[in-house]
């Protein structure tokens, strides 16, 4: 009862957080019909420096990290990826009338990772004081990568019954040259193999949180215009989309918790993983699957994503930090 | 002196680029130009300016200019039928004049 | 196989857009592409990608292609003779040719 | 006389202002023909950035303010921009040969408010120190939108003979729609509701005198191309363009003082509100003017505010400045 | 009710703005229209949108709508043999309906 | 010997800089295929901030400096930009099969001064703490612009035999009205005659070496980029691009260093003047002789310079610094 109680008062403490509240303004500006925009040039850059600034973050941390501290939590990161993909497509296969192509990509995006939702996670645990092994928000390909391609895999099984000569190296190496995994990576490089620590202190750090609320808006936005499309298709997707990102964040923070028990994995650091495995992805899965998955309808994917479980993923980041608070703070 | 020629116009999303890109040059074109914008269409709005979450659904307008009217019919063809059949998107033809012929 | 279609184009200020697309669904039309540029008038210099304070005073240009002549006909003449009766712009039609007619 | 010799001294050190001296660089620029410019994307976002923090400013200090102590300067505001309009409207009726449209949305825009202006006027009372209700910028829709409606109805007024349908509504509605009000808005509505402190103090504060000097830079080049256009029209109009912005903030300063007496408003506070008064609409009064009164020439009064009234309200915040240290210092 | 009137369209880089846009107005032209773009040619790749080094070399569409097919060409004739005679681009007219005849 | 050691470990050390290891990154995201790019807007608004930024510390630094302190080095500087375009045009015409034009055109470009090569300087001076007299980077506009126009001249006296009637007055003009320089000047401007410190230390330092992170990306892809363009013209080109600027930057170094004899310039100032000799022009170089020698083939020129002399004088400064290390450090 009292950790009940002691649970709610943090979760309604952490809505108040700028990063939730430009989202929701951003929902509401939409709804208004306000004429406000970020110029498509000035999203592309903000994207790109916050993905540059993870990855640096990370690419530092890594330095002095030990190869063995990190081989589990990858694994973790991939098994997580798949494991959602394979939830969802056999859920979504439970239920009639639904094309095997759409439930396997819808899958597919929730299971892979956005880049939006864990900079959010990460301002928000900044903002705590809850901190976690730098080099976690690094696991995000694995993640990623490893949805897409058991997507994309399940759909061209049940295409070719089983036949398919697919190449899955050539899947992977166009994900990583997507400029949103290039950026990513292309930090972690910097920050592991050159010195980028001046630059990161005085530009890419400063710039992350504000860029963020940017962001924010901007996701906000778009998650309100993806609404009118997505309330043409099946409604069964709607429950998917408020659903799953709370069903596949208690199962990355389980799966984060066991890894504490087992190699001391940082209560933050578990918060990261269930904020990972809650995300779906809007940016760059979108178009890695519109060209693998072609069956499949964009409007059922895409709106079931951005208009849905991004937001449900992002207001879902308070609920794992009240959860850590709780279950860690022995 | 003008010589007669043909316009070929598509309009695709950023995604195909490649794929339009390889048929033009295997078509032996020299050269062709390429206008960002927007639009509205069966698969909703496209914004011109505007910040879109995904770069590659921006849309791309594709002007090609090109001396021979069955080289711009066999393109549109495969366009239509094979890369953008399952993609937003359009493609039509207009006669045109030119100068600097040597360069078509 | 192509079919015959035509194509109107619009050039008009970003203020007129919410009216024009107003237009131009109202005809029933399936899709049309905007561009942003920029250009000379009557009404002096309008920028192309240089910051101009007012953002509503920027150039739209609008490709409709259609099928219907006298659809197009029926739009400009609403278009030069009302909504941009006293504002900036211009319009012009040209025939094209186009695929994959069930889109139009 | 030794009071005018205090205030010419004060007047003089404040026009090597940084702020200042960006607008007029962008004046020379632009004279000697240079080729640089700003791109239209960077433009667009460094307004909203400016407009942002204003408004998130703005909003964090309405969560300690009475509402009480509010009231007064918005209606002090709303007046100012009423009463702005009527006076241009009659000064300017008296005169021959002027069309009635043109004057009415010439004295609209000067009674409307420039977000730049106002913003370069937060940042040189900031650099001298002189401090203000942080609410006070929040005052410019009520000032902006009331000149506005003014001028609009004014037109219309006289195009219908008073038997108008005008929908005032449709028109606030619109203007809050814009880009501008409603990055102000959304501003405040942060500030208010949601705790922004954050990222206000590592992003919005830290970015805001940069974006001005580019904005200022802007605003000089834009006021020098202006002028060729301007100079075709009537002169009268280049007379109102140098000489108002002096009389509304005289007139802004004076009943900002009377707040001063009455509630004791700020000195900081007196100044903001001339300033606000003595600038004219660049941004988002002219599209609102354009489709309202389609029958003014928008060469005549984007020209005016923009090549004339706009410097002479940029340059005339340091008299204000030195008028209060003066007004104000025992 | 519509008239005849031709559109000259030309390719060029930003480089030649000033140049053409003079001779433009010495024509005694009304107006034009300005699009940035991007593209490929004999010359290599222009980028669209992604940065280059030199913004002089940007690719611009000029689209310009005249009444008097012999100005046009005229004004083809010297940018293909003077002004862009060294330079990259293109030149094509194509013959279009115009409404507000006085505009031009 | 033991210099020696100095010199390779201190040369080695600075390798591992952001600064260069940015420019790298870059190379390699090219070579790998990735479709990450910067913007155009942001590009052409980063540049105009590193270039006001320089301007403004050099103005400020101005404010202070005699006038004979800069004469001599402005005269360097000159004579370092004609200096090393007689020396390229001799070089390159002792060989062989090259056209006139093509090889003034590169040694023109060869001559004058990139923007981000002199920032690299700056930034990578500043983080080893060896301070230079703050107006030495105003020096560039005399170096670039007396490259050019020997360039120009010597390939206009070529093809009318000396009877031209070039105007060397309209390229001076339309070289400063370029955006490069345009910015650079508009900054000294302001540094100099208004107090822009306040603005400087909140937004233009600060961002100084973010901005410069972004564009050594874009200077590395773009290297590469150009490379294949260069591998279809003579390879003589590749040679001069690998060997000039160490040829330039060595002797920049040597009359660097006979002014720190002659005058007590400093061991800084004697890097930054090296580097600039060693660096060639890349953004406004190239537009100015496409325009004044049109029988110059821009993919010779502008490969040579953008995909070899550029990356090679940015992997150059330390050498400098090293070499000023070990000859200025009794
Ligand atoms: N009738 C049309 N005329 C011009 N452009 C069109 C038309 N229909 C579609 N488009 C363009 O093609 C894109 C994709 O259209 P759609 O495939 O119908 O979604 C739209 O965003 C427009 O840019
Ligand atoms: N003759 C023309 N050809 C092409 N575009 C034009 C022409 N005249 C005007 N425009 C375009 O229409 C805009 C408004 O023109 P105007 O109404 O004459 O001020 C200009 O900024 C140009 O973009
Ligand atoms: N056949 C063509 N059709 C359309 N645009 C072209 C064509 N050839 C060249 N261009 C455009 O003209 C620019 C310069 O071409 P070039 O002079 O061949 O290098 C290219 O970047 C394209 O934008
Ligand atoms: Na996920
Ligand atoms: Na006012
Ligand atoms: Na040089």
């Amino acid at each position: 009862m009292d950790m009940t109680l002691d649970f709610l008062a943090v979760f309604l403490a952490q809505l108040q957080k700028p990063t939730l509240a430009f989202l929701l303004a951003g929902m509401v500006l939409a709804a208004l019909g306000s004429r406000l925009d970020i110029p498509d040039a000035v999203y592309q850059f903000i994207v790109t420096v916050l993905l540059l600034k993870i990855g640096i973050g990370a690419g530092i941390a890594l330095r002095d990290a030990e190869p063995g501290d990190i081989l589990l939590p990858a694994l973790a990161a991939i098994g997580l990826g798949v494991g959602i993909v394979f939830l969802g497509r056999i859920t979504l296969g439970l239920l009639p009338n639904l094309r095997f192509g759409d439930s396997v990509a819808t899958a597919g995006l929730f299971g892979a990772v956005s880049a939006s939702t864990l900079a959010a996670g990460m301002v928000m645990l900044e903002e705590d004081g809850l901190s976690y092994e730098a080099w976690v928000p690094a696991l995000y390909p694995f993640m990623d990568i490893a949805a897409l391609l058991t997507a994309i895999v399940l759909a061209e099984r049940a295409r070719t019954k089983g036949k398919g000569a697919l190449s899955l190296r050539a899947i992977i190496t166009e994900s990583l040259r997507g400029a949103a995994l290039s950026a990513l990576l292309l930090g972690v490089a910097l920050g592991l193999l050159a010195r980028p620590d001046p630059v990161y202190a005085s530009f890419y750090e400063p710039l992350f949180r504000g860029f963020l609320s940017i962001l924010m808006l901007l996701m906000g936005m778009e998650a309100y215009a993806r609404l009118a499309e997505l309330r043409r298709v099946a409604h069964v997707y709607a429950v998917y989309g408020l659903v799953a990102p709370l069903v596949h964040g208690a199962l990355g923070f389980a799966v984060g918790g066991a890894l504490h028990l087992a190699t001391g994995f940082s209560p933050g650091g578990v918060v990261i993983l269930a904020v990972m495995a809650a995300s779906s992805s809007d940016v760059s899965g979108p178009p890695t699957l519109r060209v693998a998955i072609p069956s499949a309808n964009p409007a059922i994917y895409i709106g079931t994503s951005t208009s849905l479980g991004t937001p449900v993923a992002l207001l879902s980041i308070p609920l794992w930090m009240a959860l850590a608070e709780v279950a860690f703070s022995q | 002196m003008t010589h007669p020629a043909i316009k070929l116009t598509i309009i695709a999303e950023r995604l195909l680029k490649p794929r339009v890109e390889a048929l033009l040059s295997q078509a032996g074109l020299n050269g062709w130009s390429i206008f960002p914008g927007g639009g509205r269409g069966t698969h909703g709005v496209h914004r011109a300016q505007a910040a879109q979450l995904v770069r590659e659904f921006a849309i791309l307008k594709f002007e090609v200019v090109l001396r021979d009217r069955a080289t711009a019919e066999a393109l549109a063809e495969t366009l239509t039928s094979d890369i953008m059949a399952q993609q937003p998107g359009l493609v039509w033809l207009e006669p045109v004049e030119i100068w600097r012929i040597r360069k078509f």
